[in-house]
Parts: C-alpha cells; structure tokens; sequence
C-alpha cells in the first residue's frame, strides 16, 4: 500500500532523521502564537493547531531579505551575490490552504520576463510535508476557493491526523523519495485511509463560511468607481494587518542600509503593505492612491480581479487570517458578500 | 557578583587601554565655547570625545542621541547654556524637557542611560566643561564598549 | 538565472548641467565590464533602475539612443533622496545600472508612420532618444516626416541644446521650441504647448502622436489632438509611477492588473482609456 | 457589568441619544461600535439615517479608539466643500481623552462634536483569552455575575473579568468621557487632577537595566513593523511617520531587534504627554505584543514630572509644548 503511518510518537525520530538534510521548518508556539520557524528540537514542534499566525510565505519570503550585499571604499564598489539560496528547506504541518499560497507566489515570482530567482530557487529547494486540517475555523473558507481541508495538489507529503497516529501520503516524486528514505514507517490499513477519508468529508461539511466567487471578478471589473469602495474602506484604518499576515501578499519595499563606519552595506527588502499611503506616493507628491478608499479597493481588486486576469488563479487561499486580525473588522467575507451583491442589483434592473 | 559582571570585569582588564568613543553636540555659544575655552587654557581632558557643534541644544532631535547609539557610538553627550542664558530664549528650556523624557525611557527600555548625558557648560566655564568630560568619560568607560543596542549584521 | 535585483556596475564618464536653475543634470555612464554593455540592448522610451550603492535606486528614463554607441546616459532632476546624491557624483564615480526596463516607443510598429513628437519640460528625455534614433541613418529611411514640438518654462530650462541646434540644421525634421512666456533674446514660438500644437496643425493621417510632459499638459495637449483627428491608438503617452524594484515584483506601480514598470511606461491612449484612472 | 446582559440599559440610552441627535439634525453622522462578525470582536460603524440606530451596540469588547476617525479625514466625514461635518461619537472615557486632547492639539473643533458619553467598565483583553484558551476556537463569549465565560467546540472556561480586562482599564480613573465643554453629552464626569501612584509598575521599575532589556526586546521580538499599532492610535496622525522618513533616513525598518527597539521607543517619546492610555496599540497589534507597560510609564513620567494628565483639561498645555525656567533637572550631570 503506497500510504504509511507515522506514530505521534515518532515526531522526534523524524524530526532526527530529516534536520540531518533539511532546515527543519515547523509551527513552534512563540509568545503564544503559532509561526513557522526552524525548529532546533522536536519537542518546540506544536501540530496540535488551527493555523500560525504569520503564513509560512515568511519562510521563503521572509520579512526582512538580503538582496545583495556589497562593500564600498573610496571609489569601488564590490557586490556579493546571496550564496545561501541552495539550503535545503523543508516545511513541516503546513495547511493546505497555505501550501496553495506557494502556488500563487511561484506564479507571482516567476511571471513575465523577469523571475525573480531569490524566491524561486528557495521555493526549488523546498519541500512541503502538509497537514489536513480536520477542524477548520468559522473564518476559513478555502472550500469557496476550489480548495479543501485535504487539499494534496499543492504538497509534496500529506499527513492525516487520525488521533494517534498520521496517515503518510507521498503526494509528488520529491515526496514519495524522501518517504521512502523514512524505511521505518509501518504500512497503513485500509481502515486507516477509510478513516482519513471519513475525517475528509467530516471537515469539508464542518465549514460554515461559504462564499460565492464564481463572478466576483467579473463583477469588479466594470464596477471600479462604484459607491460600494466608499462603503466597504469606511471604518477601515489602514493598518495593513491584512496583508502583512496574508499569505498571498507579495508587496516589498528596497532599501539600502550602509554601515559606514565599516564601508559595507546591503540591500535589502521588505515586506510592504498597498494600505499605507507613502505606497505609492511619488516624490513630486502626488499619489495615485490618495485615499483609504483606493488603498482597499486595490487591495480587493488584486487578489479577485487582477490576479484572475493575469495568472488565472484567484488570489486568495481562504485561510481567513485578515478575517480574524483586522482590527476593526472589516469582514472579508461581508465584503465578498457586498461585492456579489452589486450584481443582483444590476440583473434586477435589466429584468425589469 | 553575577556572570555578566565578572565577564565585564575581565573583558575590562584585556581590554585595559580602551578609550570610550563618545559623540557631543554642543551648542555654538556656550558649550562649543566653553570646549574652545578649555582647550586655549590648556586644560587637560580625555581625548574621547568627538564635537559636533549645533546652533541650540534644542537643535539636538532625540533622533539624533538614538542614532548615534545604534551606529555604535559608546556615549553621547549633549551640551547647552544654563537655564536662562539660551542664546534662543527658551531653546534649552525645550530640550531639558525632552531629554528628561527620553532619559525615563531609555532606563524603562533597558538601555544603560549612563551613556546619554546631558550638561549645561557657559562660554566662560573652560574648567567645568574639562571636568564633566572627565566624568562622562568615566561613566562610559565603566560601561564598556557599546554592543548591546548596534545594529547587528 | 541572473539575480534581477543586482545592478550592473557602470562609471559616470561625464556630467552636464542642463539648466540654468542647476537641478537637471545629464549623466553619462560608461559600463565597466564590455559585455554588460553588449547585453544592455535597449530602445528609445525604456528606463533603466539606476543606483547609487548605498543610497538606494530610482527609476529613470534612458536619454541616451542606442545608436550613440559606448555609453548610455540619463537626466535626472533633483528630486528626492537618490537624485540628490545623483547630482553630486562626478566623473569615475560608481553608478549601478539594473534594466532595461518597461516596453518602450513601440519603434516597429511607429515604422512607415509620420511621427510627431510632443515633449514639455524635463520629460524629454525619452524623447531625445527616441529622436535621435529616428534621425540615425539606418532608420531614416523607415519612418516619414518627423515633427517636433517642444515647450518649457523659459528659455534657461531647454534641455540637450546641442541636440536641439543640430536638428535646426536639418531639412528632414521639423523642429518648434517654445516657452511659455516671453523673454529676451527668445526668437521662437511663445505660448503653452498645446495651442501651439494646434497651430503647427500635424496631420493626423498616417501618423502617430508621441506625448510626454507634465500631466496638465499632457491633457491639454491631447484634447487638441483629438481637435486633429486624432485617434486614440495614434497617441502615446509614457506614464510615470512609484517603483521600487522596476521589475514587476514589488507591486505599487500597477494601475488595474498592469505595472507600469514592466506593461509601460508607454500607453496608447486607447489602452490608457481602458485601465482604470488610477494614476 | 459583562458582555451582553448589563449593558442593555446603556445601550438603549444610547441609542435613543443617538437617534434624537440625528433626528434633530444635530449631527450628520453617528461614529459608534457595531456588532462584529465573529465573538470577541466589534467592529466600528458610521450611521447616517435615524433607522440605522439600532445597530449601535455597546459592550466590553469595543477596543477601537474611536476618535482615530477624526484625525486624518475620511471623505465619509467631510461635506462635498471638504469642511467638517457635525459628528457624534460613541465615547468611553479613552475616546473622550482622546478627543480632549485632540482639540487641545488643534486637530479637532469641539464644537463639530457631540461625544454621546457611556461609562466604561473596561475593555475584555482578547488577546489574552486568545492565548490562554490555545488552540481552540471561541464560539460564544458571554457575562455571569462576575466572570466571562467563553464557549467553544468541546469546551466552557471561566474568567474572572476584573482580571482579564486590559492592563490599562485596571487603573482606569477616567471611565467616562470628562465633560469640558458642550460637547459631551449622556454620561459625562467632571475630572479633577488625577491620583495615581503608579504602583503597577513598580515590578517592573525595580528590575537592573539589563532585566528591563531582556524583558522588553522578549516582549518585542515578535513584532512584524506592521504598525497598527501607529494606525490605531488616535494620537498618531502625522502625515510622514519617522519611521517613513527617508531624507535622511533615520531608522531602519528591519525587524533586527535594534531597529524594533527604536520604533517602539520613538514612538513612545512621541506620545510623551499626549497618550491618553486607551490600549488601542496592544488591542489592534495581530501578534499580541503587550505595550501597556510604556503607555502606563509615560503616564507617570508627565505626571510626576510635569503633573500633566492628557485629555482632561482643554486649557492646561501639554508638558511637550510647554517649559519652566525653573524645573527638576536630577538627570543632568553636574560637578560632584
């Protein structure tokens, strides 16, 4: 049978085994929330969780990433490449729904003429071990997004968590290999994926957010002056909670930083957010993107109108994290359900 | 004594000759005067400090004292007329009040506030100006190298 | 795969003030390695994301045309951080380069077309190459009358005067330079841009609108057009945007689903009527 | 006192304040709390038209400093000229500080502001709920007698409110908005000089440097430099942070622990004087970091130094915009 067992209690003995080969990246519980962070010992490993905090996106995308390093003296500059791309990284209890993040961002990254390779080859050495998620929250709603808690398109290993014990699935060639280097994990029983199965539609009937998507981005597209933005960023702060903590949010600022008492430097990005208003502020001082209402619109407008029509994905993984952080809940899903309803208007009026 | 002081200590006694690099904003008619006072008179002081000079020392933006901690200054220094005798007025009355602000906030942070001072020297005051350089030195050089709030690379 | 972040490392061969308020200035770099220049292949109306180590970067319109061979140049304004230190280098000072970048004039489907060139101020620069390339001899022959238009404040702001003079000389290109408001010694046109487009009256048949300048002028100057007959596909427009990394990744140029640094900077105005007026 | 059960007397009243204001075009619009779409939160609303009043709500999780709307103009609150609206504003004590002090800093126009006054009792601290139920969903959160009790799937727990309100609520002595001008209406206090000993802090204060130091980049280490913090707080309406500053460019924006360190003490320094201790920053903040400690140690510092409390007073000069010939000054140095 191709699917395995992994006890719980072998956690440790797997976590041994693969740190040998591989940073070791698992949800770890910091300050009371769960992050993907490289684990040093696999009793920090914590996979009794809804989902982390921040989105494994910071592992290959992290908040803070060198571009480039350089040194400069009087009247020459050296630059020095990033030679740390080709770390072997494995990601230990990603959901599904983020694992399908990385499917955005490998599309983001590599699109155009242009790839960026930082990312790409990170992404290249990467391997996803997922988890399904047996108790979605109230707030997820991947299932509106052609997603599922058991979702094993976008791993490379799925594990089920079946009380006891995980159910082992190698999903992709890069999975099935490195299951097979893992010669200790017993053999399955039809009970057990029965039950995986079970646990499979168990949580899909368990979600209670479900939305409709199906004409979100061709009602945005012609409704982009309509009255509904005012309504929908009124009570909004700008923060950029929600795209901070978004796993599909790509956005970075460049900056130099230079010691110069050390005549080195690097250039670095970081994560940047489309809500704050230096964003795309031009230097003359005119911006485009003056107001709250243009920040959130083109915040709602990127992920279900843009990304549709660029790379014919939806730009959301239905995760719920901006659902759940923004302080002053401002409901994506009441927006989704807002944005729906402009066409029913609209198909009212051509009916009568 | 606990670990860190005893490592302090040693690290002190390897490192016997360090001399605290400390960055001093001194208002141009007083303080800078004052230096400049102490310096024709020939009165002896240590050579750790560095002068920028500044019209006021409420030109001195806390931004500044920050910065220069985290670029790895061992001490900063800020000098201004007495109370009463700003060229300006009222610009060191300003400044008092800021510095005693950030002076609260950086003890409450946790960042040795020994290395931010905050003097007044006159024009005329060559001798006190040698004096309390003497004493800031000494603070500083107490603390050791400032390590704690660089920027790491 | 390249790392597309890092620049190209060039040196400043010369620089030229070009007005007389003293805050444009163009910088002309000269590639240090030879086959970084071999592979900067690039047409008129690119920029390139050029950068003082240390400082940052900014992205800036290339002024050079690809046919003055061995070196390329740019104008740059004093504006914000990294143009200021721009306006402090001198000669055999390092300068990074990471581009070309963005689409450019679209110069094969320009070829067979009467062109008119339509600049206002500081923003000529792509205009300059994009002259300059169109007068090479081995293009000449491919494009047809090509008419000039050019308008600034005063008399001190002209830029590429040299430039300007030797175009003058020539019977193949139509060149008008105005200013706004009279001044001594000034023995062009006076007036705003776009009446004297309207004077100068460039047949719209068979001809394509090249607009470039301060964004009133540019409305100004395209409502004449249409006066002309001009249709939307005949003019272009370079846009210009917040950008970071000028690449398509850091994602604050995008007006509608396009960023401007990689789809643009050039727009027909018939695109331009299709995004959304987020810019 | 609790979720739902005590506050429906406020509520009401509150409403019905609500609707006459906008009845009697008093205001033109009404800024308030409405319900949230999930438990343990709310989410602020802006009401325009009278039969809309009933969304308004009020409970022990309204944590939004609500005053944040009136500093950088949303178009929603000018009229079609860009002049201000008449506003009414659900307030609690903080939100009235806030308002106070907002005026006192000419950003706001009292007299464009009916403040519809509520006492406050406290605000529920989620974050610390969030954490001390783990990795469990909240489904129902709800008052008995003196203890919260949360419910979700295969769990109840109890929390004793006192306890599980915000650091800040604790030693709250401005409940309700202070009544300076005409502008407060419904319940109001007149707030005399404020005592306080500050003996919350004491723990904290007898730790060595390098306990604090520990402490505060352990506490801060999880910051992403996302600044809602900044966002929500209704004191922070610059319109360049320094943070955003890039001629020159002072401080890093990296999440290396000194430039971390910097923002938040920056900021702090920044709101010298000016804080008006609503625990909007660590109620917003998505990754739970506590910062109630600094606001409560800036409140101390301009009290004990300045005797300043900010937002009760319209005439008295916040200590950063003031100064004294004659002042403590035990912290420059001096000849021995």
């Amino acid at each position: 049978m191709e699917e395995k067992l992994l006890m719980k209690d072998q956690i440790a003995k797997l976590y041994d085994e693969l740190a040998k080969d591989y940073s070791f990246f698992a949800p770890i519980k910091e300050k009371g929330n769960i992050v993907f962070k490289k684990a040093s010992n696999p009793e920090e490993i914590e996979l009794d969780y809804f989902n982390s905090k921040v989105p494994p996106k910071e592992v290959l995308f992290p908040k803070m990433e060198v571009l480039f390093e350089y040194s400069l003296d009087e009247k020459d500059v050296e630059i020095k490449e990033r030679t740390d791309l080709d770390e072997k990284r494995l990601i230990f209890g990603i959901r599904p729904c983020d694992a399908h993040s990385f499917v955005l961002l490998e599309n983001f990254f590599d699109f155009g003429e242009f790839k960026d390779e930082i990312f790409l080859k990170k992404r290249e050495n990467t391997t996803l071990i997922g988890m399904g998620c047996n108790s979605p929250k109230s707030t997820c709603f991947c299932t509106s997004l052609e997603g599922h808690p058991f979702q094993r398109d976008d791993l490379d290993v799925m594990l089920v968590d079946l009380g006891d014990k995980y159910l082992v699935e190698s999903v992709t060639e890069k999975g099935k290999e490195l299951v097979q280097k893992l010669s200790w994990l017993t053999e399955a029983t039809k009970a057990d994926v029965e039950k995986a199965q079970d646990l499979s539609i168990q949580a899909e009937e368990s979600f209670q957010t479900h939305l409709d998507f199906s004409n979100v981005a061709k009602t945005l597209d012609p409704n982009f002056d309509h009255p509904i933005w005012e309504e929908i960023s009124e009570i909004c702060i700008g923060c950029g909670t929600c795209s901070f903590l978004c796993p599909t949010c790509t956005c970075f600022d460049v900056i130099d930083e230079t010691d110069e008492y050390n005549n080195r430097g690097r250039r670095i990005r970081i994560w940047d957010t489309c809500q704050s208003c230096q964003y795309t502020l031009h230097t003359s001082g005119h911006n485009p993107r003056n107001s709250c209402i243009e920040r959130c619109r083109n915040r709602i407008l990127h992920k279900f109108s843009y990304y549709p029509t660029n790379y014919n994905l939806i730009g959301c993984v239905g995760c719920g994290r901006c659902v759940q952080l923004c302080p002053v809940n401002n409901d994506l899903r009441t927006i989704i359900e807002k944005i729906n309803k402009i066409e029913d208007k609209k198909e009212e009026k051509i009916s009568a | 004594m606990n670990e860190t002081v005893v490592k302090a200590e040693q690290e002190k006694k390897v490192d016997e000759e360090w001399e605290p690099k400390i960055i001093a904003f001194l208002c141009n008619w007083c303080s800078y005067a004052g230096a400049d006072l102490a310096g024709v008179s020939r009165i002896q002081y240590p050579p750790s400090i560095r002068v920028v000079r500044v019209p006021c020392s409420g030109r001195v933006n806390p931004y500044f004292i920050i910065r220069s901690l985290t670029d790895g200054w061992d001490g900063v220094l800020v000098s201004g007329c007495h109370p009463g005798d700003c060229h300006y007025i009222s610009g060191n009355l300003v400044a008092r009040r800021r510095f005693s602000i950030l002076n609260e906030l950086l003890e409450f942070f946790g960042i040795e506030s020994d290395r931010v001072n905050f003097m007044w020297a006159s024009a005329a005051e060559g001798e006190r100006f040698a004096v309390l350089i003497r004493k800031v030195t000494e603070k500083v050089r107490k603390l050791g190298p400032n390590t704690q709030f660089q920027k790491k690379w | 795969m390249p790392n597309i972040y890092i620049p190209l490392l060039t040196r400043v061969k010369s620089v030229v003030k070009e007005n007389k308020a003293n805050d444009i200035k163009t910088i002309e770099l000269e590639f240090q390695k030879e086959e970084d220049y071999k592979n900067f292949n690039y047409i008129p109306g690119q920029f390139a994301e050029i950068s003082i180590i240390g400082k940052g970067e900014c992205p800036i319109g290339i002024a050079s045309s690809p046919t003055e061979e061995g070196t390329i140049k740019f104008t740059i304004k004093r504006m914000g951080t990294v143009t200021s230190v721009f306006h402090s280098r001198e000669e055999g000072d390092v300068v990074g380069v990471r581009g070309p970048c963005g689409n450019g004039w679209p110069i094969e489907e320009m070829k067979g077309k009467n062109i008119v060139v339509i600049g206002g101020g500081f923003a000529f620069s792509t205009l300059r190459s994009l002259v300059l390339y169109l007068l090479d001899e081995k293009y000449r022959k491919d494009y047809g009358d090509i008419t000039v238009i050019y308008g600034n404040r005063d008399p001190g702001e002209v830029l590429y005067q040299d430039v300007l003079e030797e175009w003058k000389k020539r019977d193949d290109i139509k060149v008008v330079l105005t200013i706004d408001r009279e001044a001594e010694g000034w023995t062009e046109k006076v007036g705003f841009v776009a009446p004297i487009v309207k004077e100068v009256a460039p047949s719209a048949d068979n001809a394509v609108a090249v607009v470039c300048g301060p964004p009133i002028m540019i409305k100004t100057t395209i409502a004449v057009l249409e006066e002309l007959n001009f249709k939307d596909d005949q003019i272009l427009n370079s846009l210009e945007m917040r950008m970071k990394c000028g690449v398509g990744k850091c994602g604050r140029c995008n007006i509608g689903n396009k960023y401007v640094c990689v789809d643009g900077p050039v727009f027909s105005l018939a695109e331009l009527k299709k995004m959304p007026s987020e810019y | 006192m609790g979720i739902e059960t005590d506050n429906q007397e406020i509520e009401k009243s509150m409403r019905e304040v609500a609707r006459n204001l906008l009845k009697e075009k008093e205001v033109d619009v009404i800024i308030g709390y409405s319900k949230g779409t999930f438990p343990l939160s709310t989410s602020p609303i802006m009401i325009k038209k009278e039969e809309e009043v009933d969304k308004l709500i009020w409970n022990n999780l309204c944590y939004v400093n609500l005053a944040k709307y009136l500093v950088p103009k949303i178009p929603q609150l000018l009229d079609p000229e860009g002049g201000d609206l008449k506003i009414g504003i659900v307030s609690k004590g903080c939100v009235g500080r806030a308002l106070v002090h907002l005026a006192v800093e000419k950003q706001l126009n009292l007299e464009n502001i009916k403040m519809i006054g509520i006492p406050c009792n406290g605000v529920v601290n989620r974050r610390r709920i969030e954490k001390d139920i783990g990795e469990k969903e909240v489904f129902e959160i709800s008052a008995s007698g003196n203890d919260l009790i949360v419910k979700g799937k295969d769990f109840e727990q109890k929390f004793p409110f006192d306890e599980y309100i915000n650091e800040l609520c604790k030693v709250c002595k401005v409940k309700s908005p202070p009544s300076v001008s005409e502008a407060c209406i419904g319940e109001c206090q007149e707030v005399p000089s404020i005592e306080d000993d500050f003996g919350d802090l004491s723990d904290y204060e007898s730790k060595t440097t390098e306990e604090k130091w520990q402490e505060i980049t352990d506490t801060l280490s999880v910051c992403t430099r996302c600044y809602a913090c900044r966002e929500a707080c209704p004191m922070c309406y610059c319109n360049l942070c320094f943070v955003d500053q890039n001629k020159p460019i002072w401080f890093g924006k990296t999440t290396d622990m000194s430039d971390i360190v910097i923002f938040h003490l920056v900021r702090a320094m920044h709101m010298a004087g000016r804080c008006v201790a609503c625990g909007a920053c660590s109620s917003v903040c998505p990754m739970g970091i506590d910062l109630n400690k600094i606001t409560r140690k800036l409140e101390k510092i301009v009290k004990e130094r300045y005797d300043f409390t900010s937002g009760i007073d319209t005439e008295k000069l916040p200590p950063m915009m003031d100064f004294e010939l004659e002042e403590a000054e035990e912290f420059m140095l001096e000849e021995d």
